[in-house]
């Protein structure tokens, strides 16, 4: 499938092969998601709803590890207080590369019904972490964080890793010869 | 046994250190006492074989202006009976006695009124901050309380 | 000793009884709902959507009259409304259910990832142009999209007629204080 | 024992010979992996009455080739303050040793990749090394909960390595040979030749029958314990021991160990079909017979006692340390001596 697309692909001949591979890795890293089991708040309720037989989200090939090391991505289920927000952000670091964030329910994405109250709570999760997908709910539907989970997986299928590389470096050069 | 029984008893026991009996027809009828001998009113009303309060359920801090107040709620397993207990500190020197040694339940909940109000309470082994970091600086449940612009990096008004 | 080996056997048979009750449960029918496949809206699928279910909302902005009853009602205040009013001669077209109108709503904000979909603003809202849908696969890649503006999703009312309108109720202002200042 | 093995028949003894044999495992156990991540899988979803992969490929059945893709990627992690060379190297030692196992394991009656006499002896010697890679792991982390972890592991198989040991010593005395071809061969014929039903010869078995059943049920007691299946899974414990002994390691050296886990899950059902179920022999007396059937044979079996883990895997809760033990030190060894003891005097007296 993804050789037949990049034959029109207009990057060149390089593109046949380097995107071909990199639809490869890139299905393999979106269909294999580990996820860490990291639970907050209420949201963690419908996290481990989603988890259980009637959403399941081995569907997904989603596996819990309870390793920061063997995680792909960890889904912030509920209100990151600034105490919880120092051990979050080590947790995160702890995670192999490529990872990735799912900030799940109204207290993740921007404080939530804290934002304006709250002297503990840090409001929204990317003030810390990049976050690759909102769901916003409070707390999110199991079919919502699916949702997400789908979105996220779209996300992974869409990057570009040799591609990027080679622009990176192309622009890099260029670079160089305007400071030349 | 109602309120106003066992304040009569108090009274006997206790004089001074109660100062009176406040009947709320909205809420809890409780008795006012003050805070030096709070330990002793306490054991008193655990060990005698009239009250017989053995269960603290609840211990909270309150917020009066110029004042901090403490409420304990007591209960009897046994005699199935209930009193609310009201005691107020000075907000510059917030220092009364720990219950620690009277129901051990007291504990957490000393420490939870620690870290909100800043009540001190005096004789508790490990009186630190419970629900917020270690570090954090002043009682978020006081009322002229500011919530801090920044902790640890990252900025805390929205 | 006699224990020993009851304990012993009641470890065997238990795990057996266990066992039992795996493979039991091995060869029946799963309950999963395929979620992308089969979705709670369809009628066919495991369940309808509740009644009382808490997702996304919806403004409907001929119902609305900008009176921001649901702003005031919103515990979070995740709500915002703009509104401007109108000149006499000049009102806004009254509401789809009839009633009248006076105020133009310039805008009307929804923070999604504030909101706590608890469905006060719903109750508060005189003309039911508020309402909670049954959408809720809205999540997105960036934080901002899912701050909904309503006025510029259904497009009531464009950039130009908004700046109109403020310009005339400013000249309206002037008009009036001109007004009150001539009989003296 | 000339047919021993079909490729040194066929081609000669020289070094081609010797890389198909050291191969030919490889490739079976590459292709057994992913045919038990997938199995685990979906097992366990059926057990809780879920579906499983659904999404990669037809039923998921590609989802473990995306697991290997995926792991393939990730970024390998030294912590800084590991031992380096033990870090690197924990994960390595442990699937050698457990791929050591299948220079013995006679596949059929015409291939075994070594056919020394002493197998029974070598699996048991072999088995126990991949604990150095266990607790070489846990140690060079540098965590505590690896180190933990480690730590536990060696305890518990070195405590059930003594149960596991006393029932081979029992099928050495039954088969008098350590070789597990000849072991194998006395099992030949119907299914009640089986040393888990007292093996070959007439009515007298009877006898033996209870206890050599008994015996059976402690090896594969032992045989969960020692690859650390649950519910013997103490050493990766998730609610006290956040991973274990690899909570440090991520992409393929995780993936290593994780390899070496379902090759050791093999390694014990092979064992378990040698000694007690009648190896690559049919069923069936010589139904279905022959060498090439006894591949068919053999490997279904083993599969049995694999798919018989998992089972256990998802019907059992974790046991507490002390239990570990206590299940350990105070039934399995005694009852293994009894057996060992009785089923020795039997023989003596047949």
């Amino acid at each position: 499938m993804g050789l037949l697309n990049r034959l029109n692909d207009p990057i060149g001949l390089d593109g046949i092969i380097f995107g071909t591979v990199e639809d490869l890795l890139n299905w393999g890293r979106s269909k294999s998601d580990w996820y860490l089991q990291f639970g907050l708040a209420c949201c963690a309720i419908e996290f481990m709803a989603v988890n259980a037989s009637h959403f399941d989200m081995m569907r997904y090939g989603c596996i819990p590890r309870s390793s920061p090391r063997q995680a792909d991505f960890v889904i912030i289920s509920g209100t990151v207080t600034l105490k919880m927000a120092d051990r979050l952000k080590r947790v995160y670091e702890q995670m192999a590369e490529p990872k990735y964030v799912i900030a799940m329910g109204s207290c993740a994405n921007s404080g939530g019904p804290y934002w304006e109250h709250g002297y503990h709570v840090l409001k929204g999760v990317d003030r810390i972490l990049p976050v690759d997908v909102y769901v916003p709910g409070c707390p999110p539907r199991p079919e919502a964080l699916q949702e997400g989970l789908i979105l996220l997986q779209k996300k992974i299928r869409m990057e570009e890793i040799f591609r990027k590389r080679k622009r990176l470096a192309e622009e890099d050069l260029a670079n160089q010869m305007n400071y030349k | 046994m109602k309120p106003n029984e066992i304040f009569k008893e108090l009274k006997v026991h206790f004089g001074e250190e109660i100062t009176e009996l406040v009947e709320n027809p909205s809420s809890d009828t409780y008795i006012s006492v003050k805070p030096e001998k709070i330990d002793e009113i306490c054991r008193f009303l655990r060990d005698n074989d009239a009250f017989k309060f053995d269960f603290l359920t609840l211990l909270s801090g309150l917020d009066l202006k110029e004042k901090l107040g403490i409420v304990y709620h007591l209960y009897s397993m046994e005699l199935k009976h209930r009193l609310v207990l009201k005691t107020e500190v000075p907000k510059d020197s917030p220092n009364l006695p720990s219950l620690v040694r009277v129901w051990r339940t007291a504990d957490w909940h000393e420490r939870e009124a620690f870290d909100m109000f800043g009540i001190n309470f005096q004789g508790h082994h490990n009186l630190i901050r419970i629900l917020c970091p270690y570090d954090w600086e002043g009682y978020p449940l006081r009322k002229d309380y500011k919530e801090p612009e920044e902790y640890h990096g990252n900025r805390v008004p929205y | 000793m006699k224990d020993y080996f009851k304990n012993v056997w009641l470890g065997v048979w238990t795990a057996l009884i266990g066992m039992r009750i795996t493979i039991d449960h091995l060869f029946r029918k799963n309950v999963t709902v395929q979620y992308p496949n089969v979705h709670p809206k369809d009628k066919a699928g495991w369940m309808d959507m509740p009644s009382n279910a808490r997702n996304r909302l919806y403004v409907d902005m001929d119902e609305c009259n900008g009176c921001n009853s649901c702003a005031r009602a919103c515990p979070v205040n995740c709500i915002s409304i703009e509104t401007v009013r109108s000149v006499p001669g000049d009102a806004p077209p009254p509401l789809a259910s009839g009633g009248k109108r006076n105020l133009w709503v310039s805008q009307f904000e929804i923070d999604f990832t504030k909101c706590c979909f608890c469905s006060l603003c719903t109750e508060a809202c005189p003309t039911g142009a508020i309402v909670m849908t049954t959408e809720f696969e809205y999540s997105s890649y960036n934080r901002y999209d899912l701050v909904y503006n309503f006025v510029k999703l259904q497009n009531s009312m464009s950039d130009e007629k908004i700046a109109e309108v403020k310009e005339k109720w400013a000249e309206h202002q002037k008009e009036k204080k001109k007004e009150a200042v001539e009989p003296k | 024992m000339e047919e021993a093995n079909f490729v040194f028949n066929m081609i000669g003894e020289n070094w081609i010979a010797f890389a198909i044999i050291s191969l030919l495992p490889m490739i079976f156990l590459l292709a057994y992996a992913l045919i038990a991540i997938l199995g685990e899988l979906k097992i366990s979803a059926f057990i809780q009455e879920r579906l499983g992969p659904m999404r990669t490929g037809p039923w998921g059945i590609i989802q473990p080739v995306a697991e290997v893709v995926k792991l393939l990627q990730k970024e390998d992690i030294t912590p800084d303050s590991a031992n380096k060379p033990l870090f690197n190297l924990a994960p390595f030692i442990m699937f050698a040793a457990s791929y050591a196992g299948f220079a013995v394991i006679p596949f059929s009656s015409y291939f075994v990749p070594s056919g020394i006499n002493l197998g029974l002896f070598f699996l048991l010697a072999v088995g126990s090394l991949g604990i150095i890679g266990l607790l070489m792991g846990g140690w060079a982390s540098n965590n505590k909960y690896s180190l933990l972890g480690g730590l536990r592991a060696v305890a518990q198989i070195v405590s059930y390595e003594i149960p596991a040991a006393m029932v081979i010593l029992t099928i050495a005395v039954m088969a008098g040979s350590l070789d597990l071809q000849e072991i194998i061969r006395q099992q030949s014929g119907w299914f009640w030749n089986w040393f888990v039903f007292g093996g070959s010869g007439g009515w007298i078995k009877i006898i033996f029958l209870p206890f050599s059943f008994i015996m059976c049920i402690i090896y594969i007691i032992a045989s969960l314990a020692e690859t650390n299946r649950t519910p013997f899974d103490i050493p990766e414990g998730e609610s006290e021991l956040v991973a274990g002994y690899h909570t440090e390691y991520s992409g393929m050296k995780f993936a290593m160990f994780f390899f070496a886990e379902y090759a050791n899950m093999f390694i014990v059902s092979a064992i378990i079909t040698i000694i007690f179920f009648g190896g690559w022999n049919s069923p069936f007396g010589d139904f279905m017979g022959g060498p090439i059937w006894g591949v068919f044979w053999f490997v279904s079996k083993a599969f049995v006692f694999v798919f018989l883990q998992i089972w256990l895997r998802w019907t059992l809760p974790r046991l507490r340390v002390d239990q570990l033990m206590y299940v350990s030190w105070k039934v399995l060894l005694p009852f293994s001596f009894v057996c060992f003891l009785a089923l020795s005097l039997l023989v003596m007296l047949k």
